[in-house]
């Protein structure tokens, strides 16, 4: 039996029941795995700690993994669910911004330490638009929803699975996709260590495996199990079985880029990974080019 | 003769964590308008305590205290203090700490200032008035709080053992100079003391107090003459009056030898 | 002349602990080696900063600003609090009360209402500096007002004292070195209360450049902040020091510092 | 008789204020109507709150406990290092220098670090909590230590007292009252220590259920979790407040409570 | 005759901020082994500042002082005092005060206890032991500080004004408690007053002050016959001794009238 500890990128939401459902069908122990979840703080968070050795293996916004090998990490991503950019921006359900020009004269809120923070000067830019003519106010991200619900902004960033569901109760919403306008995020996968990639490799790929059988689960009608699962592993959350059911399904809906059709779940395209690379540098947040395969192997995926 | 402070069987008892302590049981005085009033008693009797009753700080537990007629509720009008401790604030320069009385009854700076300089120059600490308590010796201390008591030219002035820290000369010298500035203005001064000749050169009458919890034994009559020189000392009728005090002193059974 | 001495002879000190400690933090990572990303050596923070020096000092200029304004507040308000806390016993139960259930509750958590109430700009800011800087202010304030000698009060009652005139000249110069001591500690938390409303919203100051480097991996840029912040957490200190020598020459606490150990 | 009194006094009006601040709070969220999410009404809190009341008493209880032992660990370690300041000179630069710049630090910048450091543990609560109280104490604990009567320690010289001596009979009591004043600025930010230590590592706690809630827009028991914390607050403080009205009946600031007005 | 304090041309100057102040200008004199001595001299002159220099709680700016021989380098051994301002410390009763130099020397504590109560019950505290500081008038304060130097039986005393907040009846009785006290183990005793006949009844030799900068004006060896009764003060020579003390205040310029 393996001991895996998994970190979360968050408080509980839809992307994390992949892992409850593994648990709660006993796809874990069938795998000879002993797997600690743990909830996160923030996918920066969960990778500092993956890159420090206190947990094995973290669940986060992929994205974020070129800025930190460049200062010095040594992890990488070895399963990509959300291949897709899944970066949105809310805004009211019966506005007509469609696209980043319609946002001129807005003010939006994001937190600091978003992924979306470094990209947002080269995303107002594919609008003609800069920080004069749109107003970002960075706010701490338990002040941001009630910033946006308060109406205190016209538009949150975020990511569509996470937010979009939240919205619906306080502020109906629609979301304008950063894929859109060029922004190329790959969003959720495991990544670990290089160094436990090595060690613990045949647990890792147990690991895969089991969610490659919970998410196709779920993505063939199993969503509502997977919403019990999640509700049954963290009782005291009071999760909301419709947003979370919404979550996981806008979660799936964003699995597959055109160079992943057809691929494992968890498998990732040279070709979305070096798009992405180029538009960090577009974006100034890489200082040099980083190679894609210090970011991601398939070596694990089945 | 007018009646300036009137005491009727007051009696004070200072409740505390280890119980009461009676400090005193019914006092009954008058001291009259411009008299010079000496308390005398041995050590805890109740001095400092009648005379924080008289000042208002303190409240009766049983009786009554009237100051020209009004009956107490706090600090009566027109009054000086002298504490048996200094309490001068280390923050004020030594004129600035006599100053505060007349800071604290609004009265204006310039003049007082002029005052203050000139009472500490009398009082031998011209030198000190720009320096700070602690750099003081206890006897000037004890000098620069008679210095801001009679700042602001009290009409009662309410004395506990000022001179007690004051070598035999200079304590000779200003009682010479507080018999003059009593006698200029005839304030009314009630006036605690532990020395015998003291109280007996300077005052109207003496009351003896008891030990325990204080009492009135006696109040003595000093009818000597006025105005008084230091030499008066030397003369019988001086050394009768201090004999007969200090009898009383010896019924009391304090004197043990 | 003493004091001049003993003022840059403490500066000297002051800095030799500083510089010791540098050295030592670069030679721990030498050893080490722990990964950039999780601890930089002092030299990668210096390059760090004199890449961007007028970046640094700009959002330092603008913490700074926030703290100052925040510490001002806080002592104007607190010293308010305590004296009325002294006066009256109802006082005493309401603010109080008051003031240890707000002074118990993470700044942090309190974000969203913040940003609600006052937006974005420095109002939030200047509000959890002064909820942070001001509860010592008015705990060490309070105790100094109380601390007076009752024959100093008594002098003053028979004096007929207005209480204004009790607190102005009795009181308030008691409660000072004990102000100051509240002052030494307010002063710190109100710096570390503008980073934290620069946490909560912001767009500016050593908290918001922090935050972005967090957000990009950046620890060394975070660490050119959180020196930078020691750095002003440090001056502030010492500044506050400094006028409560020149301010307590009269104390006690100060006096002993003047004439160390005797013969 | 007396003190017993105005403790039960000072409770019953302690509790009319919260009962107060809880109606106002009520009645401007009726009349203002704000969204929930953003604050809900104190029914509403309660209701949240008896639904679960072991999953949030639980959570208190591991706050709580971590808060004592922060709190407990920076009174041993505080008093420890304001006598090392106060004997040497030396120790005073290289200390205070040292506390000063690494309390003007935000914690919650801090606490990753401590994080990777530390892991997921009690371990980094606790120190954040020790972080954050310790300050306080030292700079007044420092101030009671030096405002000594100098004819105090004149009166164990002559008595050939050792240093120790000295510090155990004749400063250590003087400082007693900056003490209990450090104390009580300390309680209230060992607690808030504990709860950023939970926000940024842990899974139990008052700070994690507030995460935890935050994440599900939870608002209502967002504020459950706040109002605890309130609660808690003003009770450590109200302890430590107790505990000093027994220690130092002989202080003056104590003996003025116990005789309000005069007469 | 063994010199127990040797002073060789001592002075000492404070500085301060606005300011040196000079408090004894070349002080020289001897107290032999066992002697009774006082200092008499007016207020500020530099008696308090000469004991401490003694006591070696301050060092003198020129010359220098030997206790038993040796230079000192802080307080020598077997010492005592009472200092001009009572030092109690509020967080203890007084029993507990008196016991602190006991406690201070390492002395076993039943035993001092026992002592200690005896010493307040002779000194007429006994009922206050349990008492508080604030608790306690002047004079009693004052004397539990008495109480508090004589505890350990310390071979040199040293008494700065001891008996200055007393009255005069209970300050006779303390008089003759501590010429018994000194007789019964010939200690030495540095003693400061005020009191010229305080000076006079106990001492073997009185030295005699001058103001501004201290210096030592005379030594009057006072030859009165032991053991010495209050009623000694009666006597011609005790008056011819105070009145040659007194000639030399006057020869000072003190006394002004
Ligand atoms: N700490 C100090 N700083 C500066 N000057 C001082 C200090 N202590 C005493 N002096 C000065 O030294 C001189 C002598 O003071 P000292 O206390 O020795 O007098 P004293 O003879 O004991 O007087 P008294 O009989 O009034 O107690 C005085 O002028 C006083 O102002
Ligand atoms: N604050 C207090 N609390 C309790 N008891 C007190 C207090 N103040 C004074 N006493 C007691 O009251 C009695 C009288 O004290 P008081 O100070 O009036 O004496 P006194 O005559 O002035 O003595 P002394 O000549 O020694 O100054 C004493 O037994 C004393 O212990
Ligand atoms: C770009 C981006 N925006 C928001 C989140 C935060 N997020 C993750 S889960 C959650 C709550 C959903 O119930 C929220 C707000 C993120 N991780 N990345
Ligand atoms: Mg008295
Ligand atoms: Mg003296």
């Amino acid at each position: 039996q393996d001991k895996i500890s998994v970190r979360m990128d968050f408080a509980p939401w839809g992307i994390q029941a992949g892992m409850h459902l593994a648990e709660v069908k006993g796809w874990f122990k069938e795998a000879n795995l002993v797997v600690d979840v743990q909830d996160g703080r923030g996918s920066g968070n969960t990778l500092q700690l993956v890159n420090a050795g206190q947990v094995d293996v973290g669940q986060i916004q992929l994205g974020l993994l070129a800025q930190a090998r460049e200062n010095g990490a040594t992890v990488k991503s070895f399963a990509g669910f959300d291949r897709r950019t899944d970066l949105v921006v809310l805004v009211d359900k019966d506005s007509p911004i469609r696209k980043v020009q319609d946002f001129k004269g807005k003010n939006l809120v994001v937190f600091a330490a978003s992924p979306w923070a470094p990209l947002i000067d080269l995303w107002l830019k594919q609008g003609g638009l800069d920080r004069t003519t749109v107003t970002v106010s960075f706010v701490d991200p338990a002040a941001l929803w009630g910033t946006y619900t308060a109406k205190r902004a016209d538009g949150l960033m975020s990511t569509i699975g996470s937010a979009l569901p939240v919205a619906e109760k306080p502020r109906p919403s629609h979301g304008v996709l950063a894929e859109d306008a060029g922004i190329a995020f790959p969003s959720y996968g495991l990544i670990a260590t290089e160094a436990t990639l090595k060690t613990k490799a045949d647990a890792l790929k147990r690991l895969v495996a089991t969610q490659q059988k919970a998410w196709a689960f779920m993505r063939d009608g199993g969503i509502d199990e997977g919403v019990e699962a999640m509700l049954k592993q963290r009782p005291d959350a009071r999760l909301d079985r419709a947003v979370q059911r919404e979550q996981i399904k806008i979660t799936i809906d964003f699995f597959d880029t055109p160079a992943t059709k057809g691929k494992p779940i968890g498998w990732q395209a040279e070709e979305d990974w070096k798009k992405h690379v180029d538009m960090m540098l577009a974006a100034g947040a890489l200082k040099a080019p980083a190679k894609t395969s210090d970011l991601y192997t398939n070596d694990l995926i089945q | 003769m007018v009646a300036c402070v009137e005491i009727r069987a007051a009696g004070k008892t200072y409740s505390s964590a280890r119980g009461p302590v009676v400090a005193l049981a019914d006092v009954s005085m008058d001291v009259a308008e411009g008299e010079f009033f000496s308390l005398l008693g041995p050590s805890g009797c109740g001095k400092s305590t009648l005379l924080k009753c008289i000042a208002g700080l303190e409240g009766t537990s049983t009786g009554a205290i009237r100051v020209r007629g009004q009956g107490l509720a706090g600090p009566p009008k027109g009054l000086g203090m002298v504490f048996q401790r200094d309490v001068l604030l280390d923050w004020r320069t030594i004129l600035e700490n006599v100053l505060i009385t007349a800071e604290f009854q609004g009265l204006p700076k310039a003049e007082m200032t002029v005052r203050a300089r000139a009472l500490l120059e009398r009082f031998g600490l011209g030198a000190f008035q720009d320096r700070h308590p602690w750099e003081l010796s206890g006897g000037m201390r004890q000098r620069a709080s008679i210095c801001r008591a009679l700042l602001c030219e009290p009409e009662i002035l309410l004395m506990d053992e000022p001179f007690g820290a004051l070598d035999a000369m200079t304590r000779d010298d200003l009682n010479v100079e507080l018999t003059r500035i009593w006698q200029s203005a005839r304030r009314t001064v009630v006036f605690v003391t532990h020395s015998i000749a003291e109280a007996v050169f300077l005052s109207d009458r003496v009351a003896m107090m008891s030990p325990g919890p204080g009492r009135i034994v006696e109040i003595v009559p000093i009818d000597l003459p006025r105005p008084r020189l230091l030499s008066i000392r030397e003369t019988p009728e001086f050394a009768r009056h201090v004999a007969h005090i200090r009898g009383l002193f010896a019924a009391l059974g304090i004197v043990k030898e | 002349m003493m004091g001049l001495w003993s003022g840059s002879a403490g500066l000297r000190s002051t800095l030799a602990v500083l510089i010791g400690v540098v050295l030592l933090w670069e030679a721990a990572v030498w050893l080490l080696a722990p990964p950039p990303i999780i601890l930089p050596p002092p030299s990668r923070i210096w390059v760090d900063f004199i890449e961007a020096p007028s970046y640094f000092l700009r959002n330092s200029w603008y913490t700074l600003s926030t703290t100052l304004v925040g510490f001002v507040l806080s002592v104007v308000l607190g010293v308010g609090l305590a004296v009325a806390i002294v006066n009256s016993r109802l006082a005493e139960r309401i603010i109080y009360t008051l003031l240890v259930a707000l002074n118990s509750l993470p700044k942090v958590a309190l974000a969203p209402l913040f940003v609600i109430w006052m937006g974005t700009g420095i109002e939030p800011k200047i509000a959890i500096a002064v909820m942070l800087a001001i509860f010592s202010i008015v705990v060490d304030t309070v105790l100094g007002l109380r601390s007076v000698d009752p024959d100093a009060i008594a002098l003053a009652r028979v004096n007929h004292a207005s209480p204004l005139k009790i607190l102005v000249k009795i009181r308030f110069p008691n409660a000072l070195p004990s102000l100051f001591v509240g002052m030494k500690v307010a002063i710190s938390f109100a710096l570390v209360g503008a980073i934290v409303g620069e946490f909560v919203a912001g767009s500016a100051g050593l908290g918001f450049v922090i935050l972005v480097a967090q957000g990009q991996f950046d620890t060394s840029r975070v660490f050119v902040a959180l020196v930078l912040l020691g750095l002003l957490g440090t001056i502030l200190f010492y500044i506050v020091e400094a006028i409560e020598r020149l301010v307590l020459p009269w104390h006690v606490s100060q006096r002993a510092v003047e004439r160390p150990g005797g013969h």
